[in-house]
């Protein structure tokens, strides 16, 4: 079972992705946040494989939050959701600790494949950006 | 005397009132958009492909054409949206601050292919303020414009230097340079550049001649 | 001297350049988001009403809850689309002129219901080109909010007047009024009302005293 938390500001969002990681069956859902600091507090308790990271989130910026989540957490894995393009966003993110990267508007497959690949602690994003790397 | 006085510090004023009004109203409608109708354009793609998942083959075929239109819509919804707010606030800047936000600047003219480009940027971000972050910002973006539209340049070099107390930032190319005493009107981006410089109480410096490229160097004190 | 007159020049140069970027920035914005996007999702929500109507009953139960929200998300964006839009963009003024757009502002001046406000308006719209309606527009919106902010008037008159070769605006409340001569900093709103007025080449008159409400008068020449 993969332990899986999903963290962005809209609740219509987080319904949304809590929809759509439904459908695997290796997927449990841990928790949901809609900020920063309440990720950060969950964690201390709740389980967590794979966290879903809005990047752009009110208060502590989804940046932010990847940061301290390596220094308390190394062993959770962090996939990023934004809304920007991979290309100016991706390197930068995975530099500062993300184990993946995708578009919000990515397909279910996409995800539960992401999902998976960096539960398996592999790296997660497009072939463009793996180039970069 | 007094009276000229009292209407270049009323201009001066409203310049910076502009410029500053100008930078919050655009930040304002790029967080408006990428958070509020961002939100509701994700939703309503989830839920339109949660209902391609959901329908048994029979009854989608019903309804296919339209459903794929739909997706296909909010997929451009998206897609704009992403444009528009990045054009406005340049969202790297914000979130992983101006080191990443000028090499992206970089990459970005290095692509259009036209001229080589080099960086020599600090590793770790410094300690600016958000105001200063994004003045650098801008005067990259506008002195890269101007090197696209005017220099011809075969390279272009930007340097960003912190020290304690200031911190320094230098554009330069090598291409066709101008006369700086030539009085020519419409220079809004250098008269921008000037004003912003002028507002953190820095200096300027631009270096040019007709044939000589141009540098542009910038200090902000911190 | 020289160097003074010059400094002044470029300033007010800059100040025309910020004015009207701002004005043109959110034209062309308000434009992409009322076209495109409003053009996309118009589009995404005709073909999910078109689903929702097709679907035979039993099946629509199916997706029904989705199919709701997936119409909510849409409307929820169209209906912010046109908010922001419409501050981007006076859009009254654009599709129906001046008096329209004028009449709207008193509208709603009085629906707030501090002041009473009176309107002289002609009947029908004068030919003028669309940077003197925005510029006449924006100055009554500035008035406006500065007698919110400031007059705590009981009565507020609008009138506009054309004549064969000139505009004429006034903006006159009976409220507290204010010392013209106190050099006061940040007047943005009345410094921005000056440069606009100075840019049409027209004449600005602010008459006001302690306790003596505030007339502004603008005469643009056509
Ligand atoms: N890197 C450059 N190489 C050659 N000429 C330049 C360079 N930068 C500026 N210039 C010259 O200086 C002038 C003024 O530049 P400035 O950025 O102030 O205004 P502009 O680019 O002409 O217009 P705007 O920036 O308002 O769109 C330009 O028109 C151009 O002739
Ligand atoms: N109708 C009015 N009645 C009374 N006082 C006024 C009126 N209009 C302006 N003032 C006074 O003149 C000052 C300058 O007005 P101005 O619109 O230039 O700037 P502001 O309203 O203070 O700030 P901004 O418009 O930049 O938000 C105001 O602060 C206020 O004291
Ligand atoms: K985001
Ligand atoms: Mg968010
Ligand atoms: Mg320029
Ligand atoms: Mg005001």
């Amino acid at each position: 079972m993969i332990q899986v938390a999903i963290v962005d500001d809209h609740q219509i969002v987080r319904t949304g992705f809590r929809e759509l990681l439904g459908d695997d069956s290796a997927i449990r859902i841990s928790f949901e946040a809609a900020d920063g600091d309440e990720a950060l507090a969950q964690l201390r308790t709740a389980p967590c494989d794979v966290l879903l990271l809005d990047i752009s989130l009110p208060g502590k910026s989804g940046v932010d939050v990847l940061r301290t989540i390596r220094q308390r957490h190394p062993d959770v894995k962090v996939l990023i959701l934004s809304g920007f393009p991979e290309e100016s966003y991706a390197l930068a993110m995975i530099k500062n600790g993300a184990n993946g990267y995708l578009c919000k508007d990515c397909e279910q497959e996409d995800l539960l494949r992401a999902i998976h690949t960096v539960s398996n602690g592999r790296r997660y994003v497009s072939a463009r950006t793996a180039e970069l790397l | 005397d007094h009276e000229v006085q009292l209407r270049t510090a009323e201009l001066t004023n409203l310049a910076t009132y502009l410029t500053d009004v100008r930078e919050s109203e655009k930040l304002h409608l790029a967080r408006e958009l990428h958070d509020e109708l961002g939100a509701l354009l994700t939703a309503a793609k989830l839920d339109a492909d949660w209902i391609e998942r959901k329908l048994p083959p029979e009854m989608r075929a019903l309804v296919e054409q339209r459903l794929t239109r739909l997706r296909q819509s909010l997929v451009g919804g998206i897609t704009l949206k992403r444009r528009i707010t990045n054009n406005l606030r340049p969202a790297l800047l914000y979130d992983l601050g101006l080191i990443e936000a000028l090499k992206s600047l970089v990459a970005e003219f290095r692509e259009d292919g036209e001229a080589d480009i080099t960086a020599e940027l600090p590793e770790d971000c410094p300690e600016l303020s958000e105001e200063v972050s994004l003045s650098l910002f801008r005067i990259v973006q506008e002195a890269l414009t101007n090197v696209r539209k005017y220099a011809q340049a075969k390279h272009v070099h930007i340097a960003l230097r912190t020290k304690s107390d200031a911190v320094e930032l230098s554009i330069t190319d090598d291409g066709v340079g101008f006369d700086p005493h030539s009085p020519k009107v419409a220079r809004h981006g250098l008269a921008g550049i000037k004003h912003r410089v002028f507002d953190h109480g820095g200096q300027l410096d631009i270096r040019t001649a007709p044939g000589k490229g141009v540098a542009i160097s910038v200090m902000l004190p911190l």
